[in-house]
């Protein structure tokens, strides 16, 4: 079994999916002959003809908005956002349409389409090339959630969000797209969308995270272990629906918790799981849970984004906090 | 570059030097097409199907039966047993147009002012006024089961009805996705956008404006300075036409002719229909507010269920009983639908929950159970 | 002095900010000859003329990217959106522009613009006219968002929006247009945008909201009252930036705290109160926060509103939870 | 509806009825226009201001300044110290056409490869290298304070042109808002909507398509079905045109007369300028992967610098030492500035927070001392 990268990962799953199931559609701005600029669909079109994977005009709107129609029809469209930084546009679809077309209709019409964008900074790429908004999907009624951390839960993740019948929202961190790499089985096996992923056990505390920051929270774990402190990270991989009781088992156990994300910290998803815990968990809680996230500021261009990113160290820095609170 | 036009009044050639200009590299014009005049007279020769007077009759009919339907909504409304309703009142030629050309299995996606097509493809009265009484019911059609709901926000189905012409010509389909949508849903970008992709992909989509005049207060002359909305398929590389939208001869006609040049393979087709909101903009507008009755009455004049039945009258012998008969007929339809609606049993409040996934979250089957909890009590 | 309604307020704020600046512009669906399909800007046509007041074209995007050039050139739009509904063809302008043009540009261009949209269920409406995605907004930094509850604060928040350099979405509520009413002095005079308000004061709990929900919150706090239980009453008002300072004073005060909001739960403001509470006040805490809002489900057509609003008596059930937490 | 056009392959007489459609309501055409051919021969008289050897010289050494920008952009890396950049190697007529078109007090909104306009107008290169090595600082530009930064997001600016425009109207100012945007941004709805309120409320406003003939990948016949993409303007209510955009000459005449309408009153131009990209969309790019080298390569011939240069040998005895002595100067420029950009101190962390809001906000103040203190470790 070959190590892979993470956009190879995703290129497998898709693959996998078009050959499984010829309703699944790839389409999205420069997917086709360019094979998406992050390669993400190389090779695709190759395989399964351009009635398979369409170069669609630059209009990310319309995207996402044609891709409720594909789904409607029965077509699994996933449609690529080159970035999420220009995501924005399809926001309308996704809330107004694509998240209640199911329940509007009582169930009549259907909607499981897939937007896949490359997210989060840590490339030193241009303004609006960097951003993590997943914050803003996660609380859409109707939409799932999903953001993997490694090669093989992206593979897993994707399948799983391609085969779900509803809309999913799946962003890619391009920071790990080529950084983050291991041994993927193309079984064609679906990981659970409801599930988060314990990536290291642990007993003194709970580190949660997702995506690129998965990184540096394993980091800071290492740093902590150097001192003796033993924490447990948790992958929250699927932002919505949150897997509350995977939380509470690992927070019930530990006491502490620090929370990372990239997305700046108010309003992000680690305010929704720190409230959780905090209502569900109060008695367990042995310290306040801490974020470590962005700050409250717009993404910086790359020459500041290593003082916005959270690092190993700001995160070994909290966990500390949490394990010296009496 | 407009270069001749019919209407003197928006003719604004210029002086600033483009004579010189060398190379002419495209031309394009905007049709307009009509059969019958206000009058019910036909002036030129109809199409195939006014031969039939069984089909002129139920043109008719669906005209009839979109006023009617629309009456009686308004009349719920006003005694608080609907919701807001945006009526139709002058539009019905548009509508019934559509859906008198289309097949059954096209698929219809319309805005909110097609009422008349939606009941001519099956759409049952008591179904649209669960819609308009505020219950997603409404929209789980019994018929035309592909059809796409009623869409509230402006434009947005328009992206749709592209992917619906989509999946048709994968699939290699004899089928055509047919969208309306108003006058000021033109200035969205969404449909800048669909009718784009649609010309771009050639695909089997017939996209009628239902030009009313009006978006709310807006009249069309303030929402673009285009001198017709047809042209607005010029941007999108594709064919548009202006049709008479209160001559439901010219719209049966139009929109068909679109229909069979997108069965052909022939792509996209935009229709601007020319009516007239005669009422307000729903229930809970008063247009008096921003245009005046004299603006207003001259329109009367054009609608398009008095001009048919002056056709029928003079042409197809239409008889007073014929016509006690389809309103007698369509009333009693229309008041048995009324009643169904009222007594219609209400909404089961976990419906909520169920509809929002296929499979339900386990954070939201606990809601649902703390919901349904607060709900019985 | 009169009293008036809270639309009336938000016209008189308009009003009297126009004739103060002549840089206040106007503009939106039906603004002007119509007055707003809600009357909130009725009259202004009349007064301020055609130049001050303008009725846009259909295209909710533009509205908002209009706005930002505008400001850029030193003009203060005030851009309505119809409904929140219809606000998220704007999400892209203000996320990607207004929000970032201060930052991007180094001071050099900036974007003083509010963006009012009536938000809210509860008044019967037909599907996308009665959402509240606040939360949404108040994830993006650069921006500030504002709900008002009464008249009063309706009129001077509105006014220390469009005196603020900086954009601004202010959220008003809809059931509350015509149905709350007061006395509102046209004095010109501004409420801070960084303080919330404490409506009613108590000792045994703290009942947080804003918007809409300040009714239902203050019935509750009535039916508590009935009990003998003490509820103090806050209103958040400026959702972004919060007002932590005044949140722990009052929850430090009480130990316990329900936050009340319409919007879906997950993903919530009410996550992002409940986290800062989680974090800073952990000690004072005497029982878990409770949330008591939308469900995560699409907010249903209004025959099935009221299961979905949160009512006086489930708030008043949570806030017996937390007395009862030992 | 398309009658007639010069390019034969594009023709699609439709023969599907449309014969009998009684009335044409509207006539359209596009027009395209050129000064000087690829050799750089004059195929018409040249406007006025061609006359004047300066101004010539001038537009020839903007466009190579852009060129020379350019390259050093890519240099830069190529080594790493610049983040990815996109070339406008071949489009250099296109921006200054625009730049030398405008007063000083009009205000540009470009999109991401129109530096040559930039540089034209006072935005130092420094500035410019700022920006794409990711410094904000690159876009307080200390000259054209009321430019707009560069836009990324395609198309998005252009509603800002819009509101620029409605200011400079309101304000009743004889300046002019001037836009710049790609081929593929014509697809985005935020262009259409844009066009459309800048036609409605007749504002000076100048927008101009940077046709490239490819959206990364994407080729513009894929991008749209439209003939030209001029006739966008027609959904919008004004004007378009074609010009050839390799041809100075033709760019500042075209910008020049669209804006002496707008100054006048005149209301909005689009201007399709008809480039080509010769290079990569960006450095990170692989044109290679998606178009051939025998695609690329008859563009050479038209490339817009070394057409005015043969005009100017031909004309205006243009000799070897004007070129060489331009080459040194606008190199040694690039050079210094390059290297100024190299050292230029780096940017503050509190950058960030200082300039999110005017009033730091209280909890914004907390983060701010938080990271500073991380920063300093
Ligand atoms: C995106 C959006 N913006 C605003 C509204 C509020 N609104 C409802 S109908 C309407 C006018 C629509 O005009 P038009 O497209 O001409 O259709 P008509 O109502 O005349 O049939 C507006 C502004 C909406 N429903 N959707
Ligand atoms: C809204 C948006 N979508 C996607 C991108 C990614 N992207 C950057 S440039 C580009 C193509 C732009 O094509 P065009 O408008 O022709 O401009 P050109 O690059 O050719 O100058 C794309 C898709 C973007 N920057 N913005
Ligand atoms: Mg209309
Ligand atoms: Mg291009």
């Amino acid at each position: 079994m070959p190590e892979i990268s993470l956009v190879q990962a995703i290129n497998l799953a898709l693959a996998r999916a078009m050959a499984d199931d010829e309703t699944v559609i790839v389409l999205g701005e420069d997917v086709a002959a360019e094979g998406g600029v992050f390669r993400a669909t190389e090779g695709l079109l190759d395989r399964f003809g351009p009635e398979r994977i369409l170069d669609a005009p630059l209009a990310e709107g319309a995207i996402a908005g044609l891709s409720v129609g594909l789904a409607a029809q029965g077509f699994r469209p996933v449609a690529e956002i080159q970035f999420t930084g220009f995501i924005y546009p399809a926001i309308d679809q996704l809330v107004n349409h694509a998240s209640r077309l199911r329940t509007r209709t009582r169930g009549r019409l259907t909607c499981p389409m897939v937007l896949r964008s490359p997210c989060g900074g840590g490339i030193r790429a241009i303004e609006h090339h960097s951003e993590s908004p997943e914050a803003m999907f996660a609380h859409v009624p109707g939409l799932r959630v999903v953001i993997p951390s490694s090669p093989a839960r992206a593979y897993g993740l994707l399948l799983a969000a391609i085969r779900d019948p509803d809309p999913v929202v799946f962003l890619e961190p391009t920071r790990l797209y080529r950084a983050a790499r291991e041994e993927v089985e193309d079984d064609g096996a679906a990981l659970p969308l409801d599930r988060c992923f314990v990536l290291r056990e642990g007993s003194d505390l709970t580190l949660v995270s997702w995506g690129a920051m998965i990184r540096e929270t394993l980091e800071a774990a290492e740093l902590l272990a150097a001192e003796g402190i033993s924490a447990e990270v948790v992958d929250i991989a699927t932002v919505k629906p949150l897997d509350t009781e995977g939380l509470l088992a690992s927070v019930g156990k530990t006491g502490r918790c620090v929370i990372v994300h990239e997305a700046p910290v108010t309003g992000g998803v680690g305010g929704e799981i720190a409230a959780r815990l905090a209502e569900r968990a109060l008695v367990s809680l042995l310290a306040p849970i801490e974020r470590v996230a962005g700050w409250d500021t717009v993404m910086p261009s790359p020459r500041l984004e290593r003082y916005y990113l959270p690092s190993a160290a700001r995160i070994a820095a909290a966990a500390r906090r949490a394990l010296a609170y009496q | 570059m407009l270069v001749e036009k019919s209407d003197d009044k928006l003719i604004a050639a210029t002086a600033d030097g483009r004579a010189d200009l060398p190379a002419v590299v495209a031309k394009f014009e905007i049709r307009r097409s009509r059969f019958l005049d206000p009058a019910g007279k036909p002036v030129r020769a109809l199409p195939d199907f006014a031969r039939d007077r069984a089909e002129m009759a139920a043109l008719y009919r669906g005209m009839v039966l979109a006023r009617s339907f629309d009456a009686k909504a308004v009349a719920l409304q006003r005694t608080g047993r609907l919701g807001t309703f945006p009526s139709a009142l002058g539009q019905e030629a548009v509508a019934v147009g559509i859906a008198a050309a289309m097949r059954r299995d096209d698929v219809l996606l319309p805005s909110f002012r097609e009422h008349g097509a939606q009941l001519w493809r099956g759409v049952t009265p008591v179904e649209l006024f669960l819609f308009w009484g505020g219950d997603e019911r409404g929209s789980n059609f019994a018929q035309a089961r592909e059809d796409f709901p009623i869409c509230v926000p402006v434009g947005t189905h328009v992206p749709h009805a592209v992917g619906v012409a989509l999946a048709i010509k994968l699939r290699r389909e004899d089928r055509v996705a047919v969208c309306a949508f108003g006058d000021g849903a033109t200035s969205k970008g969404d449909v800048a956008e669909a009718l784009n992709i649609a010309g771009a992909w050639k695909l089997p989509a017939v996209f009628v404006i239902n030009n009313n005049r009006w978006a709310i207060s807006v009249p069309v002359a303030q929402q673009t300075a285009a001198e017709t909305l047809a042209q607005k398929a010029i941007a999108a590389g594709f064919d548009g036409e202006q049709v008479d939208g209160n001559d439901v001869v010219a719209m049966r006609e139009a929109v068909a002719r679109a229909l069979a040049k997108a069965r052909a393979g022939g792509g996209p087709t935009l229709i601007e229909a020319l009516s007239y909101r005669l009422g307000d903009h729903t229930t809970a507008d008063d247009a008096s507010r921003y245009r005046s009755d004299s603006e207003v009455s001259p329109h009367w004049a054009e609608e398009p269920i008095g001009r048919l039945r002056r056709y029928l009258v003079e042409e197809e012998s239409w008889t007073k009983s014929d016509e006690e008969g389809l309103i007698d007929e369509v009333a009693s339809l229309i008041d048995r639908a009324a009643e169904a609606y009222l007594v219609f049993p209400p909404p089961a409040p976990e419906a909520m929950f169920d509809f929002t996934y296929e499979i339900l979250p386990r954070d939201l089957a606990e809601q649902r159970r703390e919901a349904l909890g607060a709900a019985a009590e």
